[in-house]
């Protein structure tokens, strides 16, 4: 058993904590010994007594007060303790905390940290299960982190926290706390190789046997990249499709180059992401590699999602309506099967 | 909207046989019974997530509930059983949902936190629910109706901004509800201390909505108290905060209490159950136990006999209702 | 002079309360003598006193309160003074309005109409000019519709308030209200032949001498709508290019059909949004176009949209930084001039 | 952050030549003339969008941020000329950003709804700026500065929910804060009746939070009022709120007035400047008019000759920013 996600989080923002006094850290049930809906907080309270605000429930104002502690110098890190709860928080990050800095004639900085928990498969129901980031990718001004096993999420954290001067939104997954970190051995994960662009906030890509080219590319962030492996290792052992799979980190700004390096050596491309499709991630990801590399793509982007529905509290309900491997792996399919439209002929 | 059960909270109360010491310390039974039940269910694996108890408040819903009529509005929280229960007198189709079940309150979409029956409704969102029951109460009044409404929050929901958003609109408007503010002194694991500054009977006033206070775990005070309370929203079409000052003697929502022991301990003897039980006499108080018990049993039984939910087809409800 | 945008949506609003009682108008500044601030709603609090609700400066309350008035039997009309405020009723029409059918099993509706003034070019600065749509689209639950002058705005309104048991965001234009409606007149707008799916909130479909395969296929909603019909204009008459024009007005759910429809002919796409690029509907329309025609692509979908900053007060600023008619016939010019890749040889 | 001018706005308030008196006016008059200029630069089509004139309030800005110091905190709302120009005395710089040229305070983007100046910020969302506040006196606090904070807000912006969430954490948190609620009676269209139940200093108390009112819009009263609490909140460190009751001589934002002319005219009477004026001997007034007239035009001439805003590149502040 590695490091869970969670750990890593938990030794990050002591770490962090420890390095630089200007970190504080803020949001509902902070302190211990219950320290955090989810534990990230552990043991904070205790070691930093003075730098730990356990808050009222009150979303939009504790954000709105670490925005502003974050223009007078200090680096707070604030949790909102599951993210269906950022909503109340969407015009402080939108109308406050992202446009200070630009609209204030680039005079001030605004190096806040908002964490948030997303995503279902707990059971937590309809206001307790959503992957609400969509609502925020495209904000000017506010970038959007999306961590996953590959990367320790530890370090994508202090570098948010120490590194960043950007507001900016740091995804977690409720599922994926428990989760071992899974780092590479060899180059190796698993069965795949993986490949990282060294980016800040890294995009990494796995691919069996090397970047030598393969079947399909699929795109998968936060808590659909365990999905998404999974399903390229079924791929390859039940259809003998070749898989690249490539995790961006960082959502927005989102670099787009290795997905659309990819895709010129695969030519179809798969999205995956937990919530639902309209006007989410992956319709962001199709465009963008349409704009890179439209004339490798081989047939139409296929985007795997949730349906347009709340998440049922009901596990049976609620496994039904949350994107699968099965799902990752019939759209593989339909992305593959899709008559190649490189060797057509004229159209019009 | 649908059609109406028959008859309301109040005449089911009244209709009820047997004293009112009776059908109140029935209710809570009930009430009680239904959760224990439903964490003995948890820890065998048939409740997924999570479920929040309101073992020691139950006081407060059937000393408010028992008021409202029929088409009375009732909005609560993520500690709704008691509210549920006392308002629906339903524990089978509550069990099945939390159990995930078809036949659930809501077909299992919802759990517990997320319910509607007849007028009564729940959301698992701190705080946004205040406003609705606002605009609810509002409705019923400009349609002329005689209903009102009555929403729950707790004592940590008073961080929200959005509730004085409500109780501000409440008050110039003349809102008939009842702001029913349980305080039991904790928001999970936070001590009110530590998330509310001032006073919450003095928040209310400052908006110009009359409130009040009470600390009681007693059915029975509760009920006295409550009756002109919300006989007078009803009269005045004007709303009232009350602040009933309570105790949860359970965890937050399963198996989360960190609080000190020892407070916990010095409130059971504030445990609205055997306050009432002992007021009744012991042949009545066991016949009321045991057919609580075949009730519950009753309902765990069928609910866990019923189909789990999974809709045949996910509809996307905007096309559902697309005109 | 014809009827403007801002009158049909007032004489909308009066016919639909004379029409229904249960219509309740509700927002800041709406009494008269002001009567609203853009004046959409004035006369109506002289003619229905009991019926408009002029409120505190409560955007999250007031949405709420409305939203409970739906389920109650009501017919809410919610004013949002500028569309920029809705951030602070995310909470409300995300976690609550939009979820309560489907979450309470379909047992109640919420007939909740939100308008909302978006959009720019009026020198209102960062926090008052913009187009704030995108982040409300793929909300399960939540219908988004947003008015252009090709359609009668206040027939638009009457089927949402009336007609419609979803909550509906209602976006209108605020430098469109001054403008005239554009009615077609022997089946033609301008220089342009225009057909309509006839949907409740109709697709309209622009083209020179009937739909008989062009050059390329211009989606354009909202305010962006006359630029991209002076933008084909201006094509036709520089480039010879034949542009297609086609301009949704329902935005969530989104029926591609017409957009598929006319890339068929023409095999070209480009988009138009006055909101900065990333996660907009830009690429959401791009994404569905490839799902349903991605062999009848010629060449990558061209979005045009805004800066990702913030929108300047200085006019001088705002101009440069969102889109105009130069943008879109830059962007089609270079939509044409991207090699045809359906006579590529193949990839990979 | 940014280096700090010096002196802060106190010190230069002391160190400036002339009686309080006098000075207290020139200032009131640079605001007046400021805006008044600026409504007829409107006018003459120089100015796009709108703007939000203080005509009538200036007494407020002088009154409280002459006692503010080097590094003081002030974050003000979409109606805040008078506040920046009080704090900054830098007419030049507010003149060319509503013009919207280059050499503005932020270099045209922000409109003087949304500028930032030193430790001066505003933001033109109602109520949204007052959690933001908190936080930066919490800074101060946290980072052993000895400065505080000042926020500005209109009744109006009582209705937002945030600023209660705002009040509490000032509260529990005690934050260094002044926030001055100046209640013109109006919102825009709306009387202070439509809009507000109950009581704003009752509401504030109701946090646990020190409160008062004061209805005047005499300079000098309010420079002698306001001295005490700017101090006790430096002093005690805890949040302090204070209600201004005064009056908007002009209309809300560009020519939107709909109030009844009978009310406005009556307040014509309480207009801070005359009444200051009439303390003045004569010859002084006219020498500070005459000065005042020549740093207005000063301002104005110099901003329109500047550039018009139009950055070579819009640089995404996300990649300009990214580490
Ligand atoms: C907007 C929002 N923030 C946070 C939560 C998580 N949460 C659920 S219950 C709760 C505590 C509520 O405390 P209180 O209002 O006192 O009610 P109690 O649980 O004591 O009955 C919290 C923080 C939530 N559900 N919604
Ligand atoms: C969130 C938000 N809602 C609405 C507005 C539009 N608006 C600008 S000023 C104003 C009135 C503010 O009234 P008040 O707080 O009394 O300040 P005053 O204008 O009287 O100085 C309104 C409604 C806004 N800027 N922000
Ligand atoms: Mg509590
Ligand atoms: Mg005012």
């Amino acid at each position: 058993m590695g490091t869970s996600v969670l750990k890593s989080l938990n030794d990050g923002l002591h770490q962090i904590m420890g390095d630089d006094e200007r970190v504080v850290v803020m949001g509902e049930d902070l302190l211990d010994p219950y320290g955090g809906a989810f534990k990230v907080t552990r043991g904070l309270s205790t070691k930093y007594p003075g730098r730990v605000w356990t808050t009222p429930i009150s979303e939009a104002g504790f954000v709105g007060v670490a925005s502003g502690m974050a223009i007078r110098g200090l680096r707070p890190v604030v949790e909102i303790m599951f993210g269906d709860f950022l909503m109340l928080a969407a015009d402080q990050l939108v109308n406050h905390a992202a446009k200070f800095r630009w609209m204030y004639g680039d005079k001030v900085d605004v190096p806040l940290v908002v964490r948030a928990p997303m995503g279902g498969r707990r059971g937590y129901g309809p206001t307790h299960s959503q992957t609400l980031e969509k609502h925020f990718l495209g904000v000017p001004g506010l970038a959007v982190v999306a961590i996953h096993p590959l990367v320790e999420p530890g370090e994508l954290l202090r570098r948010a926290v120490l590194e960043d001067r950007r507001p900016l939104l740091f995804i977690e997954n409720k599922k994926m706390y428990a989760r071992s970190l899974r780092r590479a051995v060899n180059g190796q994960i698993g069965p795949m190789e993986v490949f990282s662009n060294d980016a800040v906030y890294p995009t990494m890509t796995l691919a069996f046997g090397g970047l030598v080219g393969g079947d399909v590319t699929i795109v998968a962030y936060g808590g659909m990249v365990e999905i998404a492996v999974a399903a390229a290792e079924r791929l390859l052992i039940e259809d003998e499709i070749y898989a690249e799979v490539v995790v961006p980190t960082e959502l927005q700004p989102f670099d787009v180059q290795p997905v659309a390096d990819s895709v010129r050596r695969t030519g179809r491309l798969v999205t995956c992401e937990e919530a639902s499709r309209a006007a989410g991630f992956g319709a962001e990801v199709s465009a963008r590699v349409c704009d890179e590399s439209f004339d490798a793509l081989r047939a139409a982007p296929v985007r795997v999602a949730a349906h347009p529905v709340p998440i049922a509290n009901a596990p049976t309900l609620e496994q039904k309506l949350l994107p699968d491997i099965e799902d990752v792996v019939s759209a593989v399919r339909m992305a593959i099967e899709r008559p190649d439209s490189s060797i057509r002929a004229g159209v019009g | 909207m649908e059609r109406l059960h028959e008859p309301g909270p109040e005449e089911r109360f009244l209709q009820t046989p047997g004293s009112r010491r009776e059908k109140l310390y029935r209710q809570m039974r009930l009430i009680r019974r239904f959760e224990e039940r439903l964490l003995r269910q948890f820890d065998e694996g048939d409740v997924s997530g999570t479920t929040h108890a309101c073992i020691g408040q139950e006081a407060d819903a059937v000393g408010v509930i028992n008021h409202l009529r029929r088409g009375d509005v009732v909005f609560s929280n993520h500690r709704c059983h008691g509210h549920f229960l006392a308002f629906s007198d339903e524990p089978k189709l509550l069990a099945a949902e939390v159990l995930g079940r078809r036949s659930g309150v809501v077909g299992g979409r919802g759990g517990s936190q997320h319910i509607c029956w007849e007028s009564f409704y729940s959301n698992g969102i701190q705080g946004g629910i205040v406003p609705v029951s606002v605009g609810m109460a509002l409705a019923e009044k400009f349609s002329g109706r005689q209903a009102m409404a009555t929403v729950f929050l707790g004592d940590g929901t008073f961080g929200e901004g959005v509730i004085y958003e409500a109780f501000n609109m409440a008050s110039l408007w003349s809102a008939p509800i009842l702001f029913v503010v349980e305080n039991n002194r904790w928001a999970q694991s936070t001590p009110v201390e530590k998330e509310l500054a001032g006073d919450m009977v003095a928040r209310a006033t400052s908006f110009d909505i009359e409130a009040g206070q009470i600390a009681s775990t007693d059915a029975e005070e509760l009920y006295d108290h409550f009756q002109p309370l919300v006989a007078g929203v009803r009269e005045s079409g004007r709303p009232r905060l009350e602040v009933i000052d309570t105790y949860r003697l359970c965890h937050h929502s399963k198996s989360d209490d960190k609080r000190p022991r020892q407070e916990v301990e010095e409130h059971r003897k504030d445990d609205p159950l055997p306050k009432l039980r002992a007021r009744l006499d012991d042949s009545a108080a066991e016949t009321i136990d045991e057919e609580v018990e075949e009730r519950i049993e009753a309902a765990f039984s069928w609910a866990l006999e019923q189909p789990m939910a999974n809709d045949e087809e996910l509809v996307d409800p905007l096309v559902e209702a697309a005109p």
